[in-house]
């Protein structure tokens, strides 16, 4: 499904690929700002959209939509049949299993908080413990806390390194008898770093606590392989993956959403419903209430499809070029200082400056047409871990390149003038 | 495998056909089996397949190490459907059931009857293939 | 927002408007299916999208597109403008007091989950009462089930008579001391009953009950003033509504809202995080945790705005005439019943076939191009109560007319010959 | 309504500047702040305004029926804004408080500063009014 462009631009796998050539499947990256041309550094938060996953909506809507699964007609089927392609796309992309054992959701946060409320719900009691890290995003920290107020059970929050890394002594030192999930984020949105997450998995697994993977960075920047990982969840959420807003997906091992309660109850979900008793639909069905977002998850599987066609490794490969020549030309900015520099990281420089204030930085560079990010994004217990407000934080995405962090750096001379 | 006889006889035609007739062939599948009519007496809900829109059973009996299965639906395009699955695997070993795969419903081509009706016939296969390992075990 | 093209016919607010030009709005409605024009009659499942919606969509996604609420940046501000005057939009369209008891969901479903797992959960204990209908959506019978199990709540379920209308007097008599909630279809999706939302509402408040509505049919065939209805929640779903997949919507009183704790946990939905406490953000972004689902909220928008360029009420008459159209047509075809005969209803037409099974009904006709919609239309209990499995559902978009039915009524024939 | 001079002051500077130089003219202001420094002592928990990527405190004092503002913030832009709306809105009565609206913030025209600034604008104007009408209850 990914455009013949970029299916012809693979014919050398270890190549790298013509960025250039690249940012023009990205309608979004030839407008102008304030007459400048956009330069996007705040793919973190949520990434630009290849013109194919545009197209493939438009066209969804406009020769076979329908709702799914329950049409017996021609249109129904088609739809029905795009919705569950886009299934097994997410579960091929994350090496699943099975097919069913994904579970599409509005965005990774849901993806999270229907653990939380299903697998959490029925399976932990006071006193029992959860780890995660102090890198968390807010998605991977309050829905805890609810299940906390809710249960009393204990969260325990393993700390990281200076340099942003997990303590891997600490981390397991913090668990025991009681602890039954480790709830951790593969790649950080703040730092970058990416978590060791096959020893995470193998030292949680040998207590017997499961392990929860928030993938909502880590699966933008590399192949994911949840078989090969041995995590129990994983989450992801589509619009960081080029895809569309309004959809994420859980990826779950069969037996433990096979023994999870739904979550939502409505149409789908169901097999049997009377007044007095309702039975549930198999998986995935179970966990999927009401008419899903259908067109979404097709638009997904054609980023997905979009992101293979010019390859993962070397999607990789080309952001960390970029972020090795981010760290040396934005390292060498009087006055600033990069914070997370983990040996393990990708795609994010998070920065702070004593010329301005982060919200002045990122006024001023708007203004040049530069878009990145400040502020907590999201990690308030981080921002604290690290003793600041906010940081200025540049992320990557496969269509950046070189130029870009010269405008950013260029921007960032602009305000030390003009505040410095 | 042996034993799919009745099977490739039924990809064979399929595949000759175009989908006016297909759709007519299997609605003739649907009333030849007026004239061997399912008992009513076993159409209860031990037998009744679930998560089809149309009401399905399938029953199964083991002889030796053979399995066969007859089937029925109130719906009449279902009903020529079942009978095509259970006509197809009836008389085939617990090991060859085993052996059953989605690339067989695949093979029965369906022209434009396609996809939830493939869906339908990929779940009978599945209950076809529990219902004989079941017993197997 | 709406098309120019629609804005032009309005003119004359009460001339029908001309259906054969509105039809040229939706580009799906020239599809030809198995070659021949396709019929669509299962809006009430999911309506078809009109061009400026998909249009809309598209361009959000190439011209202004980023994460919302949290940049600094000009394309992160164009996007949450659209996304907060997406809510406006909604509210405007319910008649809301304050933009902000609108929160955004991924469908109706959700919408009514959110107010039984939040609400309920806090507000309800074991041996409360909840009334609802015998002719509900498995959207709003479920989660009432679920809560059911949870918290020993009780559900009452009122009967409704064999022509689909509400039996007040019964339906009266079930309300007590102990109800807390009578959670009732706006429209019935199975029968196009329109239930007398504003009896129910002054009965329920009578004892200090709350009044939450399903409106996920309603709101596509008539105007909404959840003021003038005087209810406590209403639940649409943009699918419906000629909006994208993957968005819905929950009004809700202000001081009902603030009072319900969060549903999901997660960014935006939070004010201050720390490991020890967490608080809520202010309303609506108290219920609204990540990313949400932008663009869809946008074309949900553009949406309601094309509805009322063309005119609720003119919608409405138009409908009406084609219905009445389908009653005559439909009712003269021998072996053949229509059920759900309520002098108030709107747009569906359910239907009965003794010389058919409505599956083999939907088969056939499907290759004559025309969409039905067959099965228990996700409302197994009312199936049940009309001792049927399944019937045959006609329904009527704004873009449907008479030879639709007519269309609908000779595959019916043909049927009756096949299988007669 | 009296007493908006300094708020009408600043409408017609603004609406005569292009984007550059309201931009400078909202970091002058910010600077002019500088001479008059927010004492530290009053940067508490119980004057800062939440919602914010920056942080802004506000503090409100009564003499009489008139009401005062002086406020603060930690980002020099957002600090030019915190005045604006302080200086703006001083020395009203509890009435002209209750009575502004957000047609006063979209009169300030804040150019291609406007939208996320814009809404940080009107938190500010709903919490001097907050602190203005708390203060008259
Ligand atoms: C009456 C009614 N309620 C609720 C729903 C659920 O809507 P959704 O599937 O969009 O969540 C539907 C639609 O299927 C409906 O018709
Ligand atoms: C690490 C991490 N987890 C979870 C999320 C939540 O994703 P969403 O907002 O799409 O639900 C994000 C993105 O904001 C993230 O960066």
């Amino acid at each position: 499904m990914s455009g013949v462009a970029s299916l012809s631009r693979t014919v050398d796998d270890n190549a790298p690929y013509d960025v250039e050539e690249v940012r023009t499947d990205f309608p979004i990256l030839s407008e102008k700002i304030y007459g400048k041309p956009l330069v996007f550094l705040d793919s973190a938060a949520s990434a630009q959209k290849p013109r194919v996953v545009i197209e493939a909506m438009k066209n969804l809507y406009e020769h076979e939509y329908a709702n799914v699964h329950r049409g017996l007609y021609w249109l129904s089927e088609r739809a029905t049949d795009r919705f569950e392609q886009a299934r097994r796309t997410v579960a091929a992309h994350l090496n699943a299993a099975h097919d069913h054992e994904i579970v599409f959701t509005r965005n990774g946060t849901e993806a999270i908080n229907l653990v939380a409320a299903t697998w959490g719900r029925t399976f932990l009691k006071a006193g029992d413990e959860i780890v995660i890290s102090e890198l968390e995003h807010h998605a991977n920290i309050v829905p805890w806390q609810m299940l906390r107020s809710e249960k009393g059970i204990v969260i325990k929050v393993a700390p990281i390194t200076d340099e942003g890394e997990l303590r891997m002594d600490a981390f397991r030192a913090l668990l025991g008898p009681r602890t039954k999930l480790v709830a951790i984020a593969h790649m950080s949105n703040v730092l970058g770093t990416i978590f060791p997450v096959k020893e995470i998995v193998a030292s949680a697994h040998a207590i017997g606590a499961k392990v929860l993977l928030d993938g909502c960075q880590a699966a933008t920047h590399q192949r994911v392989d949840v078989q090969d990982i041995g995590c129990d969840f994983y989450a992801i959420t589509g619009h960081k993956l080029y895809g569309p807003s309004g959809i994420g997906a859980l990826w779950g091992r069969e037996e433990l959403l096979d023994a999870m309660p739904p979550y939502m109850g409505g149409g789908e979900m169901i097999d049997k419903v009377s007044f007095e008793k309702t039975t549930w639909a198999p998986l995935p069905h179970k966990f999927e209430a009401g008419t899903p977002a259908i067109v979404q998850a097709h638009g997904l599987a054609v980023a997905l499809d979009y992101m293979n066609g010019l390859g993962l490794e070397r999607i990789a490969r080309h952001e960390n070029d970029v972020l090795r020549y981010a760290n040396e030309r934005l390292g060498a900015i009087p006055g600033l200082r990069i914070i997370g520099t983990a040996p393990s990281k990708a795609s994010v420089v998070s920065m702070l400056a004593d010329f301005a204030h982060a919200h002045d930085i990122a006024t001023v560079i708007d203004r040049e047409g530069v878009a990145v990010r400040t502020g907590n994004h999201c990690a308030q217990p981080l921002m604290a871990r690290l003793g600041v407000n906010a940081t200025v934080r540049a992320s990557i995405g496969l269509y950046n390149r070189r130029q870009d962090i010269d405008a950013l750096a260029e921007a960032l001379e602009k305000v030390r003038r003009v505040f410095g | 495998m042996a034993n799919l006889e009745k099977f490739e006889e039924f990809v064979d035609n399929l595949s000759q056909l175009d989908d006016e007739t297909r759709f007519e062939y299997i609605l003739d599948l649907a009333r030849k089996h007026r004239h061997d009519p399912f008992p009513a007496s076993d159409m209860t809900p031990e037998h009744e397949m679930h998560g089809c829109q149309a009401k399905v059973w399938i029953v199964h009996e083991q002889r030796g190490d053979m399995h066969y299965f007859r089937g029925h639906s109130d719906a009449a395009i279902v009903n020529g459907l079942v009978t095509m699955m259970t006509d197809s695997f009836s008389g085939l070993t617990s090991r060859e059931i085993a052996e059953l795969s989605i690339d067989h419903v695949r093979k029965l081509n369906l022209g434009s009857l396609t996809m939830q009706r493939q869906v339908g016939m990929m779940a009978m296969l599945k209950y076809i293939k529990k219902l004989g390992l079941a017993q197997a075990a």
